[in-house]
Parts: C-alpha cells; structure tokens; sequence
C-alpha cells in the first residue's frame, strides 16, 4: 500500500522469469541461447530469494544469491567449453545435430 | 507244511534260465533246449510234487479250518495300512496249484519237443517259468495286493511269450494289445483296492470277505472286480486281445491263454464270492456278461479259418460259460470247469501245437485235412478234448458243463433266458468244434505238395503230454471237486436230468450237421466276414480308443502344448519386448524432448500433489 | 496334523558333511589335470556316495551354525526321515551324471565335475536346510550349474530351453521369496526378531488368521510347481530336458523335481497347512492334470528323450497327489515314490545315453530292432520300463499304489481318473520300448556296426540300480519305516 | 587431537597437489596418476580409520561428519582407486590419459563426498555443482568423437536446467521455513502450522533434483544417451559415485521433515504415492527396455534405472519405517562395488572406430579368455541378484524392509522385474557360455592390473555375497540424521 514492492510479487516476477528461460531452453535450437535461458532461470531463482529474504528479514537469502551467481558463472564456463568442442568437431552449435545417441 | 518251495522252484528255474541266456548272449553259445527245458520242467515238476503234497496235507486238516497262512516276509506298512507277503492255501487255491503246475509240467515237457529249434529256448523257458511263478502268486496271494502283483506278473509273462517272436511287428503289437487291455482291467482292481482299503481297512481277503459293507459299496466292489475280471479272462468288452494273443508260441496260448491265466478272473471272483454273491446287480452282471460272450464269441468261432483262432474264441466262450456259473451264484461250478476246461483246451491247443509243428506252420485249417492218419495220436488224443468240450458223457466236461447249464435254468439267480443263451452257445461250440475236427483230420487233404510229404508225427516229448492230457480230459470230471461234492446231488433232479440229454443231443446234432457240412471240404470256404472279423468289436475298439487316445494326444501336443501353453511363454516374452521397445520410444534423443517430457512430468506431479494435498489437507 | 520335525531325537551332528565334502570335491577338481577329470570325478562321486549312506545310517540329526543370526538366516540343517533320502540320492544321482561319458569330458571337462559337484552341494544345503533363507539360496545356486551344463554342452537351441528355464524357475522362486519375507516380516512384527526357522515361521501360521496367508501360499505354491513341475507350469520342461546333455537331464529329472516335492512337504505343508486344506480340491485336480496330460503328451511324442521328460511330469503327478492328499501316510508314499521314480527314471536315462552312443538316430516313428544286438542292455532298459510303469515287484507299484489309496478317501475322482494314467503310461512306455528294441534290425552302418553291448562296469552299476529297485520293491519298509508313527 | 574433516581435508589437500605437480610436471601424466592415486589411498585410510560412532555437526551445522558420510567417502575414494587403477589402460587408449582427467575424477568425488555431509539447502547446491560440473566435463572428455560431445551437451544442459529446478526449490524452502539448514527446518517442521504449500513445492523440486541425478522414471532422459557416449571410466564414475552420493542426500532430504507429526500425515501419504508411482516406472522402463538394448553400456544405463527402482523402493519404506534405511545402504555399497567392477571389465574391450561395445562383442568370450568370462558372470549374476553374489542380499533386504513397511504389493513388481531384468543379465552369460566367437566380434585385451582389480571387485562380491554380517550389522549401525 505504501508503494513497496511485496515479497511474493517479487516471487511471480521470478517465476515468470523462470518460466521464460524455461520456454527459451525448451524451443531455441541454439545451445549458447540455451546456455543464456539456464542462466536465466538461476537469476530468476536469485530473485526469489531475494523476495524471501526479505520477507524474513534474514540475510540468508542474500548470501546464498553470492554463492548461485558463483557457481552460474562457473557452469557457464564449463558450458561454453563444451559448447566449443562441440562446435570443432560438428561445426555446429545447434541441438539438432545432437541426436546421434538415441533409443 | 511249506508253500514256499512251490513258489520258488519256479523262480529259481526262472533265474537260472534267465543267467543261461544272458551268458549265452555274451559267449553267443546257444543253450539247448534240452537243458534249459529240462531244467524248467524239472522245476515245474517238482513244484506239482509240492502242490501235491500239500493238497494232500490239507485234505487231512479238518473240514471246517482247511485254510494255511504262510507269512513270507512284510511288505509294506505305513499309516494304517500294512500288508505282508503271505500265501494261503485253501481248497480253492490247492486246485488251481494243482492245475497250473500240473498241466503247467506238461506243457514245459512239450515245449522241450516244440521250441527245439529255437535260437534262443533258454529264454522261452525263463518266461514260462517266470509265468509259473506269478500264476501261483496270483491263486496264493492272501492278500489282494498281492494278488494283484501275480496278477500283472502274468500279464507280463504273457505279454513277453506273445511277442516273442519280436522281430515281427505283428506280434509285438498283439502282446501290446494284451498288456493294455488287461491293464485297463487293473484300474477296476486298483480302485476296488482303494475301495476295500477305504472301507474295510484292510486288504486281506479274509477281513473283506467278514466286514459287511453298505449295498451300494458291495456292488461297486464287486463290479469294479469283475471289471478287472474281463480284461484277464478276456469276457465282453476286453475280450479282443485273447485270439490275437494267439501269436506266440502253441504251447503258450495253451498254458496261459487256455489253461490257467486266463483263469484267474473266475479265480478271484471264486475267492471274493462273499462279496460278489452278496449283490444281485453284480451277479446279474455277471451273468449276462458271461453269457453274451459265450455265444457271440461261439458265432465268431464258427467263422474263423485258423486253427488258433478257433480254439482260442472257444476259450472266450468257455470262460463266458464260467462266468455264467459265477453269475448265477455257483463260482463252485465254474471253478470245475476251470479244472476240466484246463485238460481238454490245454488238450487241444497241444494238439494244434502238434499239427502246426507238423505242417510247418501252417494254421489255416482249410489247408489241412486228412490227418487222421498222418498224425494218429495227436487225433485220437484231440478227439477225446472234442468228446469232453462237447460234454459227451463220460468226459469231464460232461460234468462240468452240464452243472453250468443246469445252473443257469435252475439256480435263484438263474432264468430261461439266460439258460437259451446258454444252450445256443452249446449248440454252436459243438458245431465249431466238430468242424474243426473234421476240417483237419477227416476231410480230404487240402495240403500242398511238398508239405504233405514231410507231415509225421511229433516226437515223444510232445505226444507224452497229449497222452496225459487225453486221459485227463476223459476222467478229469469223474471226481469232482474236493470243495464240490454238495453240490454234485443238486444237478440230479429229475429237470437236471432232462437238461443233460437235451444238451447231449443238441451237442449230437450240431456235431452231425457240421459232419455233413465239412465232411466233404475240398476248397476254402466263403464265410461271412463281419462274423470273422469278430463282428469289427475289434477294429471298433482300435479306431474309437486306439485312435481316439492318439489323436486326443496329438490334439493335445498341437493344440494345448504348442499353441497354448508353449505360445503363452512366447507372448510373455513378446510383451515383455514389445513394452520395452513402445517405452524405448521416448527415448528420442532430442534433449529438448526430454527436457519437455521430466518437465511435464514435474508439473503433472506438483499439479497432482497440491490437488491431492489440498484433498488431505482438509481434515 | 503333520509334524516330522519334533518327535526326532537330535543324534547326528555333522551334517556339514554333506556340503563340505562336494564343495571340497567341486574346488579340488580345478586342480586335476584334463585327462583324469573323470576317474577323479567317479572317485569322488562313488566316496561321497558311501560318505552319505555312511553319514545317514548314523541316525537322524540336526544342526545349526551362526551366519546372520540377527536377520533370522542361521545355517540351520536337519536330517529327518524325508530328507534323508533325498541326501543319499544326491549322491547316488551324482555319479551316475559324472559316470556318463559324453562330450562334457571332452570339451572343458573341468567345468563339468566342477558344476556336477556344486549341484551336489546346493541340492544338498537345500535338502537339509531347516531355514527358509538358507533353503532359498542354496535353491537359486541350483541353477547355476544346469545353466553352464545345457549352455555349454547343451545341443540346438539351447539357449531358448536355458532362458526358459531359467526364467520361469526364477519367477517361481522370487515369488517365494517375497512369501518367504512375508513370513518373516510376520515373525518379527510378532516377537520383534527376526527369523526365517521353519519351526518358529510355523507357529507364526498358527496364530494368523488363514486368508492373510493366502499370497504366501501361492508364492510358494508357484515356486515348487514350476520345479516339480505340475501342469500347466512344466511349459520348460521338455525343452529343458530335450537339450541339455545327458547328466544334466539325469539330474533335472532324478533330483531337481525333487527338490519341488521336498519343497512342499518340507515348508508348504507345515506353514500353509490350513490353506492347503482350503484349495485341497485345486490341488488333487491339478496333479491328477498333471499325470493325464503329461502322459498323453508322451503317447503322441517321436523323441526318446521328449517322451521320458513327459512321463517324469506325468509320475511327478502322482506324487503330488500323495502329497496333497494331506495325510501323513500319503506323504510317506510320496517320499517313497519320488525315491522310485529317480531310481527309475535315472536308469532310463542313463540307459538312452548308452543307447545313443550306440546309435544315432533314435526316433520313435519306426522299430529299430536293436534289443538282439544289445541284449544286456535291453534287459535292463525293460526293467526299467516295467519299473516305470509300475509294475508290482519294483518300488515304483508301492509307491503309486500307496500313494493312490492314501489319496482315495479324500478324492475319490482324482484318484480314480489319475488311475487312467497308468495304463496311457502303459502304452507309452511300452511304445518306446518297442520302437527301440523290437522289430527287424536295420542295415548298420558305419561306426554302429561295431558298437557292443555295455561293458562290465555298466552292468554293475546297473545291476546295483535294477536290484534297489526290486529290493525296495519288495522291503519298502526300509524307507516307510520313519513314517509309520 | 580430533579434526572431524580430516579425509575431507586429505582429498583436497590431495587435489590440490595433484593439481600443482601437473602444472610442475606438464605433459606426463605419470605423476598425477599416481598422485591422485596416492590421495585416494590416503583418503581411504583416513575415512576408515576414523570413523566416528556418533554425529558431529562441524561448520556450525552445515556439515556433518558422521559412520555414514565417512562410510560413504571411504567408499568413493575406494571406486575411485579402482577406476584409477582398472581403467589406465583404456584412457590411454582412447588418447584421454592427460593430467585433468585426474584433477576433474578427484574434483568429482570430492564434491560428491561433500554434498553426502553437506546439511544445508545451499551447501547441497554448491557440492551438487562441484559434483557436477566435472561430471559434465568428462563426459564430454573424448572431444574429438561427435558421440563425447554430445553426451557432455546434454548432460550439461538437463543437469544445468535441474539444478536450477533445486535452487527454486531450495528458495521456496526458505520461504516456506525462513531457513535452509536441514536441523532448522527439521525443527521447524515439529512445530509449524499453517498452510505448507509452499513447502510442498519446494520439498518436491529439491526431491525431484536428486532424483534427475538418480536417473528416476520419468527423469532418465539423459542416463542412457550420456552413458553411450561418455568414456567408460567416466560413465562407470557417474554410475556408482554420483548415484551412491544422490541416494544419500535424498535419504537426508526426505527426513527434512519430521513424519511423526500428524499434521504431515497427509503429505507422508501423498509423497509415498508419488514415490510408488515413480518406483513401478523405473522398475518397469529399467527392466524392460533393458532387454531391448544391444549397445552394453546402454544396457548398464538401464540396469541403473532399474536399480534406482529398487533404491527407491528402500527409500519409499524408510519414509514411514526410518529404520529401514540401512537397505538402502546396503543396496548401494552391493550395487557400487559390481558396477565398478563391471566397468572396469568393459574397459578392457577394444571396440573398433566409433563404435560402441555390443553385446555381440561378447560372444565366445569363454573360448577366448575364461577367467575374464568368470569374473563377467560373478558380476552379472550379482546384477540379477542370484545368491552367493552382494547382489543377492542388496535385493533382499530392500524386499524385507519393504515388506515390514507393508509395500509387499510393490515388492511383487519388483520381484517380476528381477526376473525379466535377470533375463537381459543371462543372455550375455549366454552369449559368452554357449556361442562360439562371432567373426566380428571385438578383442578382449585388458592389462594385468585392470584384471587385477577386477578380480579383487569380483572377490568382494562374493565375499559380501556370502558373508554379508559385519557389512549389513554395520550400516545398520549407521546413525540416522534426518
């Protein structure tokens, strides 16, 4: 009422954010784009642990966002990696030459 | 007194001419037939010394208890049940010991002459004693599984003399056909077994014969025993396996197939009579059954052309006679004429064995004729088995078969039908038989060439028991039974009289028309087939059971085995493959797909568990 | 009620015997060289043989070793009157397997003596265990050397007749076994300790209500019916015995069928006694099934082998109706049939393995005449026969004739139809008898011209087979003996 | 003096020199092999040396050293010794015998050995990644064969996505509780009231995580795709360290509440069901499908479904029995010691160029080599779970627990999918046993040490197999945490 943003909106608001990365994981063919949308969802969860930690006046939820933004940054690397050996020996970043291993 | 002695000898001869002709076949040193028969017969006559012996022994013993128990050893015994291996000698079973190693004895001189040149007599010899054996465990046991264990015994020996010409197809199948049908008459002494063991509490004759049991019981008992009574003594429906038994050696069908095995079903019924006599249904059963066989199987003999077929429907007719007697309630009768039965047809299968022997093999008798002179004691000695079948006073079976006749008219049991049938019967025995006689020995010779020349008589060996045989079957009827003699008087009424010489005439008149009709033979005759073919009872039974059983099997094999059982396997696996080859398809290999699918699954568990919670939660 | 186990004086206890010596024989046999496999496994048989008739004449005993006693799984034997005899023809039927000479001592014949012995040790543990667990395991380790026995030297297609049975024999089994958890998870919710002892899985029965055992029983019931096997769960039997080799089939049909008659009267009969008075009817019908059915089968088959693996279902029916005829002295008649017809049955087979060695081609569509070249041996084949078809004289007539009247009084139908059962054996026996030994003998070819008749020490060993059976035929009481009381 | 860490503190301090000698010593792979070796041991030693009798909670409850979580370690680190012993042949062979594959394998069992101990939301998240990271790496560790690259991609991006499926699930957690320490929300869960939704959810999302490491039906996807294409060595690490590790946490994550209270009595049923639901799919699809596959170590990536299909049916009656968790325990060190052992006999194939190893690779194995055949058949036969083998009292004391806590429905299944899944274990028996050696088929060839292992694996599973006492006595021994 008084103009602050309420902790469970913030909670919609990243869970919408979620769900794009989700829909983004779910139809881009582009594994760097897929890459991005799991980034996505990782931010949005720090967003909602914000929201919560705010909502229990704790700074827990703050710390943890230290730690998630840490290991985001180091599975992106180990992404990318992955998505450049792939590239060398497909010439290809995208998902649908990836579906050799089948059955 | 010792019966054991009477049973061994035999199975020692049994066992020692088993070792002579399994070393002969390991050294291929044939073992003669004088030595193995003479070890056999030897057996066999020592063993008639002991019967003999011991009839006397227990002629002494007073009326009321002439009854000895010997228990050899227990047999089995478990929850209730115990029974030992025990003979009993009783007047009953000391005539059919007597019988059955006496003629047995002379059977075994005989087949000295007639399997001379055998490739292996030692076995012959084996069997036969092995057959002796089981015959007197069967007329001692006390018990009824010990009976039975003679019982099968005989029909194994019999099944082996039959085939034991076993190179020959043919023969094998007719010892098939024995040991089967008599096996289907096992299952009635099987079950009246579980019956007498389930009601009585014991299978010992004595205790079955003294426990009263409800009528229904006594009438399944006493059928079920009569049941298994047809197929040994080959009566109406089992009776088909008797003329084909005819393809072992002569002197077998004589001793089992005439004599004495096929005996043991008027045997049983004589040592289970309390039970029997004890139901009229049974009894009438009996009797009709007896009586049909005695005349259908006396039509069939009419038709037949070989010697051995003849005499051995003549033994299905005569049994039948016996049966009457048991049916009408006088087993005391048909035992008699076991007795006498056993001397004349032993008498004539000799014979025929004697004829055969002489003309090479030859059994149709349309190819005999004229032997009278040729063969001069085996004729004189088989018209005197004619003279005592046709029951022409004084021969035994004179005595014997008029008593059933007599019987079956007068008897509580008894009835004018009953006693037609009988005397129908008569009428044709006397006309087969007489055709027989004249058909081989009167009528003008019908041999070929080379066989008439090297027709001679048989060596003394087998003419020594035709001769004893012969006299036998003259005075064999003269002294009764010892278990008889109350019943001889009965016969003399002034109706049993008229009986005897009405049948004494019909047995003249159809012995004169078959003279007329024979006589004069010179070619082979038309005959009605289906009479000939045993009214096709035989090839009925052969196409509905034989077949049946084998297509019901085949049907089985195909259609339950393969296409049931065996295909219900191969679905279960084919399901199982199927299953994991439909749930491998979501395997797509997109990972998109797949983050799609656990992402769907994610919302579908969360939806289902909040709706479900919320359903929980409520309370 | 049916209760062997506690009226038994505890005198003998070394009952590890029985297991350590075949698992001793089983490692040592790696270390004989190729060439003297068989010499040593006949050896060892024939010394474990006499170990084991020594070891039972010694009396009956029980014993019981820690293993995993805090779950209930104790090394718990026993030697009781039914067992007993199971013990000493494990060990008969041992050497008879090992005695056959075959392609199993030519191609990697360790394996062979290696397996035959651990079979003779499972069969053993299984035989005398007293705990459910330990029965179950030494019941699973069965299989193992049947599996490399029919993979191994196995003919066609023998790996469709392993995966049978292997599969349907582990369906059965593991169903068991969660019957087996069953018991025990009753057992501890009523004590609170776990134990798989017969005895104490006994009184857990006792005290629950009978319809709460009903899965139990049937858990059971499926396990040993696919091993007896009964109809209509024998769908691997013929192939099972068709394409395994010579001992492998000896052992199946001598004493692995066994194993399932034990199986019932050991656990099934004294746990689930009130169920099995509840399906008594299903139970008689099925084995009456079981001894038509199969006997039909061997009327219409062509191969030796396929035809004595239908006439051993067909006798196992019979003993199963002793058995289910719920009364001690039916149970005691099976015991002495399931001796006669492994008795029976092993001879058959070790005599169509001789056969075989002599010829080819056995097939039953024709007579092959040989009985007059091999005449030693076709005695002992038709005493066989005659034993097969239970003639009296031979142990087989008690057995089925005691089996029969006990199951009479409690069902008279079953009884009297699975009577017709005899004569079909009658028929089909004496059919293969014949086909074989009877008739003109064929032109020889070839290496059969100069086969002979079996030698010396067959025909010891068969005159030792043969004259058991008769012995036992004509002094049962020797095996009776422990169920008189 | 008492450091509770201590084999933690080995295995990193061990990981970190291994680090550093190959940054000393670059381009031989020799000293990290032997380094990383030397640290396993040492790990080993330590782990089993001191293991505590109770529970100690050090880093003020974020971690807790107890007989379990050193169990547990002493377990990896002994997998780990024999995948760095057993498989040195094969990484050489395929050209992937560098340096890092050590420092990834121990980076790998270092995270899983610390997620095992870890007793907060966000600390599980951290070793989770640690776990995972080098995970993904090796299995996309031969970067030259297309099949490598894809298995690591796609481990990559479901495991990426699911970890941050964790992390939402971990923040609603907090929301719910206003904690991610387990003892704090387990001492909230004795108290709380109110509406738990949001518990619910973010219970579930974390529960679902652990079983997407766990290959659970529906969340398998991956298992059988990675399993082909990643190096053997690796796949056999993922099979037995990842799966043992996961199984362990969700144990700690489903006692996060306390069942006891009637409030969560609804949500114990709820959860039960879903568990079952998710126990019949895996025992079904593992089973089943298992059958259909010819490639072996898809064939292994089924058999762990399946196998994770009977974890869980452990799991699901320790929900209502706590007791009865030791199952579990024992199921996991039976089923770690045969598939490492099994992974380490198929490195010894050498499969031709970019092919996987088939089963049809196997044929007249017997003929070929024998006593590598005999150590095939004591670790399928230990798979399909026939007694004498670990495999067999794995199974049963699953199907007893399960029994007692009244799922014997359940059981029945999983005894029927035993049968069929024993069936896909014999036919390679019989392929070995039976047929003669197929033309095509592959070589056999592993070096002495590899055998060597193995056979001491194949040892320990009968050993297990026949006297299990001291092992199952001492997992049941094994403090419960919740």
């Amino acid at each position: 009422m008084n103009g602050e943003i309420q902790p469970m909106m913030m909670v919609v608001v990243a869970l919408i954010v979620f769900g794009i990365g989700l829909f983004g994981l779910l139809i881009r063919k582009n594994l760097l784009i897929m890459l991005m949308c799991i980034e996505l969802m990782l931010n949005s969860v720090n967003l909602c642990f914000v929201a919560f930690s705010k909502m229990h006046q704790s700074v827990l939820g703050d710390l943890t966002v230290l730690f998630v933004m840490t290991v985001a940054a180091a599975e992106s690397a180990v992404g990318l990696g992955l998505v450049i050996a792939m590239f060398r020996t497909l010439k290809s970043v995208d998902t649908d030459q990836i579906q050799i291993l089948r059955d | 007194m010792n019966l054991s002695y009477l049973i061994l000898l035999p199975l020692f001869g049994f066992l020692i001419n088993g070792v002579l002709y399994l070393r002969s076949t390991r050294n291929s040193k044939k073992v003669s037939a004088e030595l193995s028969g003479g070890i056999a017969t030897v057996a066999m006559l020592l063993s008639f010394a002991a019967a003999l012996y011991n009839f006397f022994l227990l002629r002494q013993l007073p009326a009321e208890g002439q009854l000895f128990d010997q228990m050899l050893f227990p047999w089995f015994k478990l929850a209730g049940m115990s029974v030992d291996f025990t003979l009993r000698l009783d007047p009953l079973s000391s005539v059919f010991c007597l019988v059955i190693t006496g003629v047995g004895s002379l059977i075994h001189l005989y087949s000295i002459g007639y399997m001379h040149h055998d490739a292996a007599p030692a076995k012959y010899f084996a069997y036969l004693n092995l057959f002796c054996f089981m015959m007197l465990n069967l007329v001692l046991g006390a018990t009824m599984p010990h009976v039975f264990f003679g019982w099968e015994g005989v029909g194994l020996a019999s099944y082996l003399l039959i085939g034991y010409w076993y190179h020959d197809p043919e023969k094998v199948g007719a010892g098939m056909k024995a040991f089967v049908m008599n096996r289907i008459g096992d299952i009635g002494f099987l079950v009246a077994m579980f019956i007498a063991y389930k009601f009585v509490g014991s299978l010992d004759f004595i205790q079955i014969a003294n426990t009263p049991l409800n009528p229904e019981m006594t009438t399944t008992l006493g059928l079920l025993v009569f049941f298994a009574c047809t197929g040994k003594s080959a009566q109406i429906p089992l009776f088909t396996w008797l003329p084909d038994a005819m393809a072992g050696p002569t002197p077998v069908s004589a001793l089992i197939h005439a004599a004495t095995m096929v005996t043991s079903g008027i045997y049983l019924l004589a040592r289970m009579h309390t039970t029997i006599e004890a139901s009229a249904t049974t009894l009438s059963v009996i009797a009709a059954v007896g009586a049909c066989t005695a005349f259908i199987s006396a039509v069939i003999a009419c038709a037949q052309t070989d010697i051995k077929k003849i005499l051995a429907y003549s033994t299905v007719s005569q049994l039948g006679f016996m049966f009457v007697a048991c049916g009408v309630g006088f087993t005391i009768a048909g035992v008699f004429h076991v007795m006498t039965h056993a001397f004349f047809k032993a008498l004539m299968f000799l014979g025929a064995g004697s004829v055969i022997h002489a003309l090479h093999e030859e059994q149709d008798v349309f190819k005999m004729g004229g032997l009278r002179k040729k063969l001069p004691i085996t004729f004189w000695t088989f018209v005197a088995g004619w003279a005592a079948i046709l029951g022409l006073p004084p021969f035994s079976g004179f005595f014997s078969k008029d008593e059933i006749l007599i019987q079956s008219l007068q008897s509580p049991h008894g009835s004018m039908p009953l006693f037609l049938v009988m005397m129908a019967a008569a009428f044709l025995t006397a006309f087969y038989m007489t055709r027989l006689l004249v058909l081989v020995f009167l009528s003008p010779s019908r041999m070929g060439q080379g066989v008439e020349k090297s027709v001679h008589e048989s060596p003394l060996v087998m003419t020594l028991p035709l001769m004893v045989l012969g006299v036998a079957s003259v005075v064999g009827g003269w002294f009764g039974l010892p278990i008889h003699e109350a019943h001889v008087e009965e016969a003399a009424g002034s109706s049993g009289r008229f009986i005897m010489l009405a049948s004494v005439a019909l047995a003249l008149v159809a012995a004169f028309i078959a003279y007329k009709k024979y006589g004069k033979t010179t070619k082979v005759e038309q005959v009605n087939d289906i009479a000939r073919e045993g009214f096709k009872i035989d090839a009925f039974y052969l196409s509905f059971f034989g077949n049946g059983t084998k297509n019901v099997a085949r049907w089985m094999g195909n259609l339950i085995e393969q296409q049931v059982i065996q295909r219900m396997i191969r679905w279960t696996v084919a399901i199982v493959d199927l299953s994991g080859n439909l749930l491998k398809v979501a395997q797509v290999g997109s990972s998109q797909a797949y983050l799609m699918m656990m992402f769907l699954a994610i919302f579908a568990v969360l939806a289902w568990f909040l709706f479900g919670v919320g359903q929980y939660a409520k309370f | 009620m049916l209760n062997f186990e506690n009226t038994m004086t505890l005198a003998n206890e070394s009952l590890n015997v029985f297991m350590v010596v075949p698992l001793a024989l089983c490692i040592l046999s790696f270390l004989i060289p190729k060439g003297l496999q068989r010499a040593y496994a006949i050896a060892g048989a024939i010394f474990f043989f006499a170990l084991s008739c020594y070891e039972v004449s010694q009396g009956l005993g029980g014993q019981t070793l820690p293993w995993l006693s805090q779950f209930g799984i104790q090394l718990g034997f026993r030697l009781d009157s039914v067992s007993k005899w199971f013990v000493v023809l494990t060990g008969l039927v041992t050497f008879i397997a090992v005695y056959l000479k075959g392609n199993w001592y030519r191609k990697s014949p360790r394996i062979f003596v290696a397996s035959s012995f651990f079979m003779a040790f499972a069969l053993n543990a299984a035989f005398l265990s007293t705990n459910l667990i330990t029965f179950y395991i030494a019941y699973e380790a069965v299989f193992v050397p049947i599996i490399f026995m029919v993979g191994i030297w196995g003919t066609q297609t023998k790996a469709a007749s392993v995966f049978k049975f292997f599969l349907m024999s582990f369906l059965g089994s593991i169903m068991m076994l969660v019957s087996m958890f069953y018991l025990i998870y009753l057992y501890q919710s009523q004590t609170g300790q776990y134990s798989a002892q017969i005895f104490d899985l006994v009184q857990v029965s006792k005290s629950i209500a009978p319809e709460r055992l009903c899965l139990a029983f049937f858990g059971f019931f499926l396990a040993f019916a696919i091993k007896v096997p009964l109809v209509p769960f024998h769908g691997w039997v013929r192939d099972a015995y068709v394409n395994a080799p010579m001992p492998a089939t000896i052992y199946m049909s001598g004493i692995l069928s066994k194993l399932g008659v034990f199986g019932f009267i050991r656990f099934v009969l004294p746990i689930f006694w009130d169920q099995a008075i509840q399906y008594h009817g299903i139970l008689v019908t099925v084995a009456a099934i079981s001894v038509l059915y199969a006997a039909l089968l061997a009327i219409q088959s062509k191969n030796p082998r396929e035809l004595l693996s239908y006439s051993s279902i067909s006798h196992l029916g019979f003993v199963m109706l002793g058995i289910f005829s719920l009364t001690s002295g039916g149970v005691g008649a099976a015991v002495l049939l399931s001796v006669a017809h492994t008795l029976a049955s092993v001879v058959l087979f070790m005599l169509l393995h001789f056969m075989s060695e002599r010829k080819e081609d056995l097939t039953l569509d024709r007579f092959h005449g040989l009985a007059p070249r091999f005449p030693m041996l076709f005695v002992a084949f038709f005493i066989a026969v005659l034993a097969s078809v239970s003639l009296p004289g031979t142990v087989n007539f008690v057995g089925e004739f005691l089996v029969l009247s006990f199951s009479y009084p409690v069902s008279a139908l079953c009884t009297v139809l699975s009577s017709i059962g005899v004569i079909l054996g009658t028929v089909y026996m004496f059919k293969f008898y014949q086909y074989l030994g009877f008739g003109s003998p064929n032109p020889k070819t070839g290496a059969e011209s100069v086969a002979k008749d079996i030698g010396v020490f067959e025909i010891s060993i068969l005159i030792f087979m043969l004259g058991l059976i008769i012995y036992l035929g004509f002094q049962p009481a020797v095996i009776l003996r422990g169920f008189s009381s | 003096m008492s450091l509770p860490i201590l084999p933690w503190l080995v295995l990193s301090i061990g990981l970190l020199a291994t680090i550093l000698i190959s940054v000393v010593r670059v381009g031989t792979k020799r000293p990290a092999q032997i380094f990383a070796l030397l640290t396993l041991l040492a790990t080993f030693f330590y782990s089993v040396t001191t293991v505590p009798s109770g529970v100690e909670n050090v880093f003020n409850g974020a971690f807790e050293v107890s007989a379990l979580t050193q169990v547990g370690l002493a377990l990896f680190s002994l997998i780990g010794c024999i995948f760095v012993l057993g498989t040195s042949r094969y990484l050489t062979k395929e050209g992937i015998h560098i340096s890092d594959y050590y420092h990834l394998m121990l980076l790998m069992i270092l995270g899983a050995a610390v997620m095992i101990g870890s007793k907060d939301l966000i600390s599980i998240f951290i070793a989770l990644e640690v776990m995972s990271l080098p995970a993904y790496t090796l299995a996309g560790f031969r970067r030259h064969d297309a099949r490598s690259n894809e298995a690591g991609i796609k481990y990559f991006v479901m495991g990426g996505a699911i970890g941050a499926v964790f992390l939402l699930g971990a923040a609603f957690i907090f929301g719910a509780t206003g904690s991610v320490s387990i003892d704090k929300i387990f001492e909230w869960s004795k108290v709380a009231q109110g509406d738990f939704t949001l518990f619910y959810i973010g219970h579930l999302l974390v529960l679902i995580a652990f079983l997407f490491k766990v290959a659970a039906v529906p969340f398998h996807f991956w298992k059988p795709d990675v399993y082909e294409g990643s190096p053997i060595a690796v796949t056999g690490m993922m099979a037995t360290v990842i799966s043992a590790a996961s199984f362990i946490v969700i144990s700690r994550l489903i006692g996060i509440v306390d069942f006891g209270r009637i409030e969560w009595g609804a949500y114990a049923a709820q959860l039960k069901q879903v568990v079952r639901v998710i126990v019949v799919m895996s025992l079904v699809v593992g089973s089943a499908v298992l059958l259909t596959q010819s490639n072996l170590k898809r064939m292994l990536a089924y058999s762990s479904i399946s196998h994770t299909g009977y974890l869980l049916l452990g799991i699901l009656s320790s929900i209502s029995h706590p007791q009865e968790i030791f199952s579990v325990w024992m199921y996991l060190f039976g089923y770690c010691l045969m598939t490492s052992g099994l992974f380490v006999l198929l490195s010894q194939s050498e499969p031709k160029a970019d092919m996987g190893v088939e089963l049809i690779d196997l044929t007249g194995l017997m003929k070929r080599s024998p006593y590598t055949t005999c150590l095939w058949i004591v670790f399928l036969f230990s798979m399909a779970g026939i007694p004498f083998t670990v495999g067999f009292f794995s199974k049963y004391f699953v199907f007893l627990s399960s029994v007692s806590a009244g799922e014997t429905a359940f059981v029945v299944i999983a005894a029927v999918c035993a049968v069929v899944s024993a069936y896909a274990y014999i036919r390679p028996v019989a392929l070995m046993v039976m047929r003669d050696a197929d033309p095509s088929a592959s070589n056999w060839k592993g070096s002495p040490v590899s055998t060597v292992v193995a056979t001491v694996s194949a040892l320990a599973v009968i050993y297990f197999g026949v006297l299990p006492g001291t092992i199952v006595q001492f997992l049941k021994g094994v403090p419960i945490g919740h």
